[in-house]
């Protein structure tokens, strides 16, 4: 093994991706969700920027820009949901949100 | 007027719709309108009738020269090797008779399917004419009857209107070109009998029997539309009579074609003529109006079968190989017919259903004699009976227009007070049974003739015997009528009166009628050339589309033996009744001497005599094997047959209804209904209301798909 | 002449789009101008009627084979469905019939309209209803077709559901969804057709010509099983509106349910929709198949004759036995239909006619005695005949039509089928449909036996004693003016059927031709 | 090139490690911490793969503004600082299960496409004279101008959005 | 200075100015410059005068109207960035689509933002970026400026959906539509990636090329799955639908309406433009994965709809099975060339029109009831005969009979898949089949409620409608009446084409 393969960068990029996936599934606090969250985001970036390399051009790089850039965007948006739940309802449990069902 | 026969039947329909629209409003409640336009049918059928005999003697006149017809007929004769027929038949007259008569028939198109035409029209020809003259005949005196019988009845003007829309469709029946039409006329004259059976409706024992009169006929009329359609296409798509008649007997329809065609028809001859066993509805059907029973369930309607396998006679006579067979289902069911109906007359209490009873198996008569091929026999009977049975039928309503009631134990000894009533009675119960030289005498024993010498080897002698059987039983039961009725003492409540002229001259003119229609047919051997056989001259359909081209085709010859046995065999049926009745006669010279005895004797007369000679001989010796049997038979079996039909009918309609319908059928569509809501339910589970499983769902599917497309793909 | 030009040109639109008209000039009418809305609603659908009248009497009755005032526009052409109306033999009397009724249904209900009454909206629907119905007789494009076939659903649906008894909303809803399942295999199926015809064209004569000699326009022949799945989803559709057993379940709950009215159009119209479609669209472009399918059809309706005259000796409510009783009817039309003969068709047309007019009748009369009475238990009626005479004497009359009584227009409905089943068309076999014609013909006994039994229990007899002292009335004006056309007609199509059998006989005797030359006899 | 293996396997250890930590640990504040670790060892892969300026942007955006965002979430939200008891509810396992079909899914799918193919040893994309931020700002500005030109629209519109949402109006 | 930055600019060549036909971009720029514009008014406008910002974000849309139609008169196909920005007959059709939906989306929230105490000014800005991002959308062609689109309509729409902050539901409604939306972003974004991977572009048509031929080797089917994955989420298609009901259920009722339609509108375009460009070639995945979408969404969105008792998730539901419709053409992509665009196209303009109607006359109602019980519409039609007349209408469209709009949506999905001739379509037109006769069921039950029942609390004072509604219901009335009857419907449809179609 003596040059860089693709693919220990994109398995890495699944194993982050599915670690996310675990986290958005499993956590309760909606902060720890969001957290999750970016894990799965980094994963696409590192799969972005490997293709990248591996193509030889910048788009994965510039795709990787803009995902960031949104994923700054969706968090701040995320973190507003959470307080304004935490300010209706005293607590940040993804599990009590369920007053709508079925 | 041969021409415009068309018209006879407009009349009478023109004043059914007049009565109907403004009968109320006419001084006599449009009773006027339908008696003036049954009077005019009736003088229009009777110069019909005189213009039909100038056109026969025509006919004959000029078919003299034309050679190559009577050569064909006479040498059709000469082979034809019924002996009989060689020698009492001479060869000019063989010229007269064979004349081909041609119909005098009109027809306008009805209706087309592409190329098909159907065809409406007038067939004038003997029978015909003879039916017209009868049926406006008695029709007329029926409405002057009832006039007086039904007056003041609440639906009066209802009444006259339906008989007269039922004269209508009689006429156009007997004067039907095509078998649509005669099918046609033949539903209506249903109806009306329907309309009229019920006319009192108020108690639901009328509108019963009305419907089951109703009903028993649509079966028949099964069998009618089966026989009409085979005939249709056998005969090449034509509805037209002569033409199904002269295929048939040109041999251009199938035998088993035929064959199919004549059971079919038998079928509704039997629900329209009251044969065994579709015979149930005519008794009750005497719960309408005593004229409706004389003129549609006696004289007209019901012989409407007869007359029409008179009309396809061709069809039967092929079909049914009458001509040379010695027995087949026609005559098998008048058989049965003349002894059913006869030994049922005997147990009945209710005058009607007696004469309804006795009028079924004179049918029988009919149906047997065509059966056996004796055309001219049936419908000679035919014409005797129409007026005899009419005569009988309008007594009993006289009768009962006395007493109210038709119950025989109520009556008795009325010909006292009703001199007119019991002499008429007396004359037709006569020719009923067949006394020389009534009308029936002459009828029936040419059915009798015929039933000994036609057919083929063996001839049909059973169905002779039989007959003669009937004519005793015949006998017997109208003693007992007339006994029961005129004769001792007044049972019932109340003055028993003879009714008005309105009911009277009618009676007479059919008793009149019923002495001498006889003489209309007199046997060659007893009367002059000019006078004999006059309605055999006169009315027979002579031609290409009669069995009389045929070889096998005769007619009976008078057989005095058999006029003889037949007299007899009336006279021992009265015999009976008249020695019974002189013996109490004797009894009571004796009783006049002696108190005592006049005690015990009369006790014994009216006890033992009655019951010894009514009970002991009468219904012992006839009623009890025959009568008896016949009765629970009819009662239990064919009755129970009848009706169970419709009771099981509704009750498979309620199973149907209820389970099948509403549970199977019904039941599949809201299953599904509900299964689909069910599913609903199911489905709701996956809006838990939790995002995270709502997450969880997103990224499991989208990994399962790929998954599954990875494998499959 | 321009006369005639401007008929030509413009007589069908009219006619079809008239009564629509109305409905929107009586949307802008404010509620409560109850008399307004009468007049319209019937003015409406008598200028229909007349510019009807004026087509009929401008029609070439010489060849009624003859597509006539062709109107042939471009519509959707994206989907190459074109606007194309015509009359035609087979048309002629089921428009004449429609435009008939709906004028006398609104004089009917002129000054009884059932609960909530509303006549605004009642008649509008009527109204909408009324171009529906015309619009399906003339349409010769599948898809117009099915678009009218499917606006008489709404205006049905809310009829029953808004004005009709005690169980409405069920029977609404099952009308509905039974139609609306119909038609949505129906329209997959005319979809396959257009396909398998080319893709090119909806119009009904050219997709014909297109199956049946497919060479002429470089398509490949449609093999036969094809044919035969397209048919079934035809089928599906006009079997249910007819309805055929087993999918008649959604009638008697709708008859039952609906205003008297909505009973009558439902009867009269809306169940010839069907059998009109089998006879207009599926026998003509898909010869084969219906040679196929015809044994099953012929048993289906057979079984129909006898399970609807069972089912209707089962029934205790007057209006449900007579709707049971178009089960029975509507199976001799089909058995009509299924011999695939002339004498077939022409009795199937005759039979919609005839038993439009009859049932119609019939629930014209059950409605009107459920007016006096307050009920149709048949128990309860009565000596109908005592109270009131003449509805009794109507009654009994349209009861004999009903129950095929030669002379009266119910006869040649059912006589006909029954002959035609004699000898059905090329490739059927003969035993097959000489059972199924004894069956029918023992089915004539029970029609008598249902519906004069029904009249015996109602009119005979006298009156119970719970109507006894109550007052009822007489047939009334507006009773009179609508029914008094229904009867005469009955009774002169009755006396000469060949009022509708010359217009029908050549355009079906084609329709026959078509088929017998399809299964190459 | 060894070198270079052995950077990346230290750091994706040390991160799936710090992710694993992440979505288990029971402690939120640790929680952050332990992304903040997985965005620099993120930020480090870019290193190695030459994406030096959108290393920088990771550490920047990721590390310097979104955590800060996610400290001040757990602060507002009064999350308990410390241990606490139950951070994962009850269907955690459904979570495993599709953590673990889905890596199934993907590590075939990726195995079987980019089983051995290699990066290529050169990885600056040759522009004229320039680095690979050289082309990337060139790109941006060309090639997904438009994009660029929104995201600030969506930037500004999730700013307004989040304020007002979260906003205590009096 | 300018001299050095000149020189800057020499000093690598690598750069060349892009050239912009603003002409194309107007919509755009009109869109962007009204949404400032609100924004900025916003603040200086007193409470009492808020009521302009309605109008002018109505007026906006309209203009940016204009540079549409009058690109559409010029009719030429104008590509930007190499093919990555496209202006073509399908972008118009759907920005105008997006246009005037958003329009009637203005006008019913003009009274109900108005009378609750929301943020108006924000609530515009926040509708008009959406509806931005919706119109790049249609122009988007290359995988970067999808995504950005998509967020640019998504994050917005996030934030609308929880805009009742004081209601719980509206908190409800607002998070989980916004995690969901993320998740499926995450799946979205790692499909490009691997999209991206594989073909080296972020552009449709590379891809489109790169994916040609041969088998599909099981990345391509990862990323494939993934992608569509991301925008089922969008077209809330089962089972990715989850969100649908809570979001609509707890969202003001003009954004559900906009969301049900808009936003479930642009997921459609981004998939059509991605499938019938990108996919061309890989229909060996594409169609058993839309037949199964389809089929699922249908039938359970369906038989779930039997349920609802309250008209929203009603709606929602239906919505989703509608939505199951417009897949169906995809499921026998390939099959049938440009039936299959037309198609799809027609269903969602005549969806809009009736949809956002149904939702309007659902709002003018709540406004007397406060509720959206299917109960709450009792005896509508006898103190309310219009707004019933109306509600039906929409809802006899919604289930697809004529002459109302509808029957013609569904018949062109009939039509196309039918037209593919294969055991699959015909099997996927009798689920169509069964399927909108089922939705009959839920539709008619509400139709049954407003004419065939009593008025639940007697009360019969009339509804008052606001202008702004009875402007909305006009206009979405017209459209579902007049696209019934006519071929203006299918004739836009059919002009929506790609520049790039390359599919066969």
């Amino acid at each position: 093994m003596d040059d860089l393969m693709l693919n220990q960068f994109l398995l890495l990029g699944a194993i982050l991706f599915c670690i996310g996936v675990y986290g958005v599934i499993a956590r309760k606090n909606t902060v720890m969700v969001l957290m999750s969250i970016e894990l799965i985001l980094n994963a696409v970036n590192i799969n972005l920027l490997t293709f990248g390399a591996a193509n030889g051009d910048v788009a994965g790089a510039v795709f990787a820009l803009f995902v960031i850039a949104v994923a700054a965007a969706e968090v701040g948006v995320g973190l507003a949901m959470v307080l304004i739940i935490y300010r209706n309802r005293a607590s940040v449990d993804l599990d009590d949100v369920d007053s709508m069902r079925g | 007027m041969l021409e415009q026969a068309w018209i006879i039947p407009i009349i009478p329909a023109a004043s059914f719709f007049g009565i109907l629209l403004f009968g109320k409003r006419l001084p006599r409640k449009g009773s006027e309108l339908g008696v003036a336009a049954v009077g005019v049918a009736f003088v229009l059928a009777l110069v019909t009738q005189v213009q039909w005999f100038q056109h026969v003697d025509d006919a004959e006149n000029e078919s003299e020269p034309t050679e190559e017809h009577a050569a064909a007929v006479v040498d059709i004769d000469s082979e034809s090797a019924a002996p009989v027929q060689e020698e009492e038949q001479p060869a000019e007259e063989d010229g007269g008779e064979h004349a081909s008569i041609e119909p005098v028939t009109r027809e306008w198109t009805w209706f087309q399917f592409g190329e098909t035409e159907a065809k409406v029209g007038t067939l004038i020809d003997g029978p015909a004419v003879m039916m017209l003259i009868v049926v406006t005949l008695v029709s007329l005196l029926v409405h002057v009857y009832s006039t007086d019988y039904v007056g003041g009845d609440r639906r009066y003007t209802h009444f006259f209107a339906f008989l007269s829309l039922f004269t209508a469709s009689m006429l156009g029946l007997v004067m039907s070109k095509t078998t649509l039409q005669l099918m046609v006329c033949w539903e209506l004259v249903g109806v009306c009998s329907f309309v009229l059976i019920g006319h009192w409706w108020e108690e639901k024992a009328n509108s019963d029997a009305a419907l089951k009169a109703f009903i028993t006929n649509r079966v028949g009329d099964v069998g009618m539309i089966t026989g009409v359609i085979v005939l249709f296409f056998a005969a090449g798509q034509t509805f037209d009579i002569l033409d199904i008649n002269t295929q048939a007997l040109n041999g251009d329809i199938s035998h088993l074609a035929l064959l199919v065609a004549s059971c079919a028809l038998i079928a509704a001859v039997m629900s329209k003529s009251g044969q065994f066993i579709l015979h149930t509805w005519l008794p009750d059907a005497m719960a309408g109006p005593t004229p409706v029973s004389a003129l549609i369930h006696a004289a007209t309607m019901v012989v409407a079968g007869i007359y029409m396998v008179s009309r396809l006679y061709g069809v039967f006579w092929e079909g049914l190989s009458i001509g040379i067979s010695s027995v087949n289902l026609l005559a098998l069911v008048g058989g049965v017919t003349v002894l059913g109906g006869a030994g049922l007359a005997f147990v009945q209490n209710d005058i009607k259903r007696v004469l309804a009873y006795s009028t079924v198996s004179q049918l029988g008569y009919m149906v047997m004699a065509l059966g056996v091929g004796a055309w001219t026999a049936a419908l000679f009977h035919l014409f005797t009976h129409a007026f005899f049975k009419a005569c009988l039928f309008l007594g009993s309503g006289s009768v009962s227009h006395a007493v109210h009631s038709f119950d025989m134990r109520e009556m008795g000894g009325l010909r006292r007070w009703m001199p007119h009533t019991f002499k008429t009675f007396i004359i037709a119960t006569a020719a009923l049974i067949g006394i020389f030289p009534f009308a029936g005498f002459w009828s029936k024993d040419e059915i009798l003739a015929g039933a000994s010498q036609l057919g083929g080897p063996g001839n049909y002698r059973v169905f002779m015997v039989v007959g003669i059987l009937g004519a005793v039983m015949t006998a017997a039961y109208m003693t007992r009528c007339v006994y029961l009725t005129f004769f001792g003492e007044f049972r019932g409540h109340g003055q028993p009166h003879e009714s008005g002229p309105r009911i009277v001259v009618p009676l007479w003119i059919l008793a009149v009628l019923g002495v001498v229609a006889g003489l209309a047919n007199l046997p060659s051997a007893l009367a002059p050339d000019s006078v004999e056989l006059r309605f055999e001259h006169y009315y027979e359909p002579v031609g290409a589309y009669f069995p009389s081209i045929m070889p096998e085709f005769a007619h009976p010859e008078f057989s005095i033996g058999i006029a003889l046995v037949s007299t007899l065999i009336g006279l021992t049926g009265i015999a009976i009744g008249v020695a019974w009745y002189t013996g109490r006669i004797g009894l009571r010279g004796i009783t006049e001497r002696n108190r005592l005895a006049d005690v015990g004797y009369t006790t014994l007369v009216n006890k033992y005599y009655f019951d010894h000679l009514y009970t002991g001989v009468i219904a012992d010796g006839t009623k009890g094997p025959v009568a008896r049997g016949a009765n629970w038979v009819n009662q239990n079996v064919i009755d129970g047959v009848v009706n169970g039909a419709g009771r099981l009918a509704t009750v498979t309609g309620r199973w149907v209804y209820a389970h099948v319908d509403q549970q199977v059928v019904d039941g599949a569509v809201n299953g599904s209904a509900s299964a689909a809501q069910g599913g609903g339910q199911v489905f709701r589970q996956l809006t838990s209301g939790k995002v995270q499983q709502y997450g969880a769902l997103l990224f499991g599917a989208a990994a399962l798909f790929a998954g599954v497309f990875i494998v499959f793909v | 002449m321009s006369n005639s030009e401007f008929l030509n040109d413009w007589g069908l639109i009219l006619m079809v789009f008239l009564p629509l008209a109305g409905a929107l000039v009586m949307l802008l009418i404010p509620k409560d101008e109850e008399q307004t809305h009468r007049w319209v609603a019937l003015l409406a659908s008598l200028a229909a009627a007349g510019v009807g009248v004026a087509l009929l009497a401008d029609f070439d009755y010489d060849n009624t084979a003859q597509l006539q005032f062709v109107v042939n526009e471009p519509w959707i052409d994206v989907i190459r469905s074109r606007f194309v109306v015509g009359l035609d033999g087979l048309s002629v009397p089921l428009v004449a019939l429609t435009l008939l009724i709906t004028p006398l249904c609104i004089i009917y209900s002129w000054n009884h309209f059932p609960e909530p009454r509303n006549p605004k909206a009642f008649l509008i629907l009527l109204l909408v209803l009324h171009t529906g119905m015309l619009g399906t007789f003339v349409a010769q494009d599948l898809i117009l077709f099915f678009v009218f076939f499917e606006v008489v659903l709404l205006p049905m649906y809310f009829l029953i559901g808004v004005w009709g008894g005690d169980n409405r909303q069920y029977a609404a809803i099952k009308f509905f969804l039974f139609t609306l399942f119909g038609s949505a295999l129906m329209i997959v199926s005319f979809l396959a057709l257009f396909f398998v015809a080319g893709g090119e064209t909806f119009v009904i004569p050219e997709l014909a010509q297109r199956i049946s000699t497919p060479g002429d326009f470089g398509i490949e022949a449609v093999p036969l099983a094809t044919q035969v799945l397209i048919f079934g989803g035809m089928f599906m559709g006009f079997g249910i509106k007819v309805p055929m057993f087993p999918f008649h379940t959604w009638l008697p709950d709708a008859h039952t349910e609906a205003p008297t009215v909505g009973s009558v159009i439902l009867a009269a119209i809306l169940l010839k929709l069907g059998t009109y479609g089998f006879v207009r669209v599926a026998l003509p472009i898909l010869p084969e198949a219906a040679v196929e399918w015809a044994p099953y059809i012929g048993a289906l309706a057979v079984i129909g004759i006898i399970y609807g005259a069972l089912a209707c000796l089962a029934q205790t409510d007057m209006k449900r036995l007579i709707a049971f009783s178009s089960v029975s009817h509507m199976g001799f039309t089909m058995l009509g239909i299924a011999t695939l003969t002339d004498f077939g068709l022409n009795a199937a047309v005759m039979g919609m006619v005839a038993h439009g007019l009859i049932t119609g009748m019939l629930f014209f009369l059950a409605g009107s005695v459920k007016e006096r009475y307050h009920t149709l238990e048949i128990r309860r009626l009565g000596g109908i005949l005592v109270k009131a005479p003449r509805i009794g004497w109507i009654f009994g009359f349209t009861a004999l039509a009903s129950l095929g009584l030669p002379g009266l227009a119910g006869f040649w409905g059912e006589f006909p089928a029954i002959l035609s089943a004699y000898e059905p068309g090329a490739g059927l076999s003969e035993v097959t449909f000489r059972v199924y014609m004894v069956i029918a013909a023992v089915g004539t006994v029970f029609a008598a036996g249902y519906l004069l039994w029904l009249y015996q229990r109602t009119s005979f007899g006298v009156t119970k004693e719970e109507f006894e002292d109550d007052e009822i009335a007489d047939v009334e004006v507006p009773e009179w003016i609508a029914w008094t056309p229904m009867l005469v007609l009955i009774l002169v199509i009755g006396v000469y059927p060949n009022l509708v059998f010359r217009v029908t006989d050549d355009q079906l005797a084609g329709v026959a031709q078509m088929l017998t030359a399809a299964v190459g006899g | 090139m060894v070198a270079q293996n052995i950077f990346f396997y230290v750091i994706a250890a040390g991160m799936v490690g710090a992710a694993v930590a992440v979505v288990t640990t029971r402690n939120v504040v640790h929680a952050a911490l332990y992304l903040i670790a997985v965005f620099a060892g993120v930020a480090a892969q870019f290193i190695i793969l030459a994406a030096e300026f959108v290393a920088v942007t990771q550490v920047l955006i990721y590390i310097g503004a979104i955590m800060v965002l996610m400290l001040f979430g757990i602060m507002l939200t009064r999350a308990r600082i410390g241990r606490d008891v139950d951070m994962t509810n009850d269907h955690w396992w459904i979570g495993v299960g599709t953590a673990v079909l889905l890596a199934a899914v993907m590590g075939y799918a990726l195995i079987d496409r980019w089983g051995d193919d290699a990066l290529p040893a050169e990885r600056q994309v040759n522009a004229v004279g320039g680095s690979n931020t050289a082309t990337v700002s060139d790109s941006i500005f060309s090639q997904y101008l438009i994009p660029f030109e929104i995201v600030s629209v969506l930037l500004l519109a999730a700013l307004v959005g989040a304020i007002v949402i979260a906003r205590k109006d009096r | 200075m300018s001299a050095v930055l000149a020189s800057l600019a020499q000093a690598d060549g690598g750069f060349v100015r892009p050239v912009i036909d603003w002409h194309a971009l107007a919509p755009e720029l009109v869109l962007t410059a009204v949404l400032c514009a609100v924004l900025v008014a916003d603040l200086f406008l007193p409470e009492d005068r808020k009521a302009l910002l309605p109008s002018l974000a109505g007026l906006g849309l309209l203009a940016a109207l204009i540079p549409v139609l009058t690109l559409a008169v010029d009719g030429a196909d104008r590509t930007m960035f190499g093919g990555a920005y496209a202006v073509d007959n399908f972008a118009l059709v759907v920005k105008a689509l997006f246009l005037v939906a958003g329009y009637v989306t203005v006008l019913m929230s003009t009274n109900y933002i108005a009378e609750g105490d929301y943020a108006e000014g924000e609530y515009y800005f926040l509708l008009l970026s959406s509806i931005l991002g919706m119109t790049i959308m249609g122009s988007a062609r290359d995988l970067v400026t999808i995504f950005v689109a998509l967020e640019l309509l998504s994050v917005p729409a996030y934030l609308l959906a929880g805009w009742r902050k004081r209601d719980p539901k509206g908190n409800e409604a607002g998070v989980k539509y916004y995690l969901m939306g993320v998740f499926a972003s995450g799946v979205l974004l790692y499909g490009m990636s691997l999209l991206y991977g594989v073909a080296g572009s972020t552009q449709l048509t590379d891809i489109g090329s790169a994916l040609a031929g041969g088998e599909s080797v099981p990345a391509i089917t990862l990323a494939i799955v993934f992608c569509v994955a991301g925008f089922a989420f969008k077209v809330s298609a089962v089972p990715f639908h989850t969100w649908a009901p809570d979001t609509y259920e707890g969202a003001p009722t003009p954004i559900t309406a906009f969301l049900s339609v808009s936003s479930k509108a642009a997921g459609f375009v981004a998939l059509l433009q991605l499938v019938i460009i990108g996919f061309a070639e890989r229909p060996d995945v594409v169609r058993p994965l839309m037949w199964l979408l389809a089929a699922l969404s249908m039938t359970i969105g369906n038989v779930i709809a039997l349920r609802q008792s309250n008209v929203v998730r009603m709606l929602a539901y239906s919505g989703i099975s509608q939505a199951g419709f417009m897949l169906a053409p995809l499921a026998v992509m390939g099959q049938i060339g440009d039936d299959m665009l037309t198609s799809i196209v027609t269903y969602l303009l005549i969806y809009a029109g009736m949809n956002l109607g149904a939702f309007t006359v659902v709002m003018a109602v709540a406004r007397k009831t406060g509720s959206a019980e299917v109960s709450s519409f009792g005896g509508l039609f006898e103190y309310a005969p219009s707004l019933a007349i109306l509600m039906s209408v929409f809802l006899f469209s919604l289930a697809g009979i004529p002459p109302l709009a509808g029957w013609l949506a569904k018949f062109v999905a009939f039509r196309a898949v039918i037209d593919a001739d294969t055991g699959w379509a015909y099997g996927l037109a009798v689920v169509m089949a069964v399927n909108s006769v089922i939705s009959l069921g839920y539709y008619a039950n509400i139709a049954r409620e407003m004419w065939m029942n009593p008025v639940p609390d007697g009360d019969r004072t009339p509804v008052r409608v606001p202008v702004s509604l009875n402007a909305a219901l006009a206009i979405t009335v017209v459209f579902t009446l007049v696209f019934g009857v006519t071929q203006w419907a299918t004739e836009l449809g059919d002009m929506a084409q790609f520049v790039a179609s390359i599919g066969p």
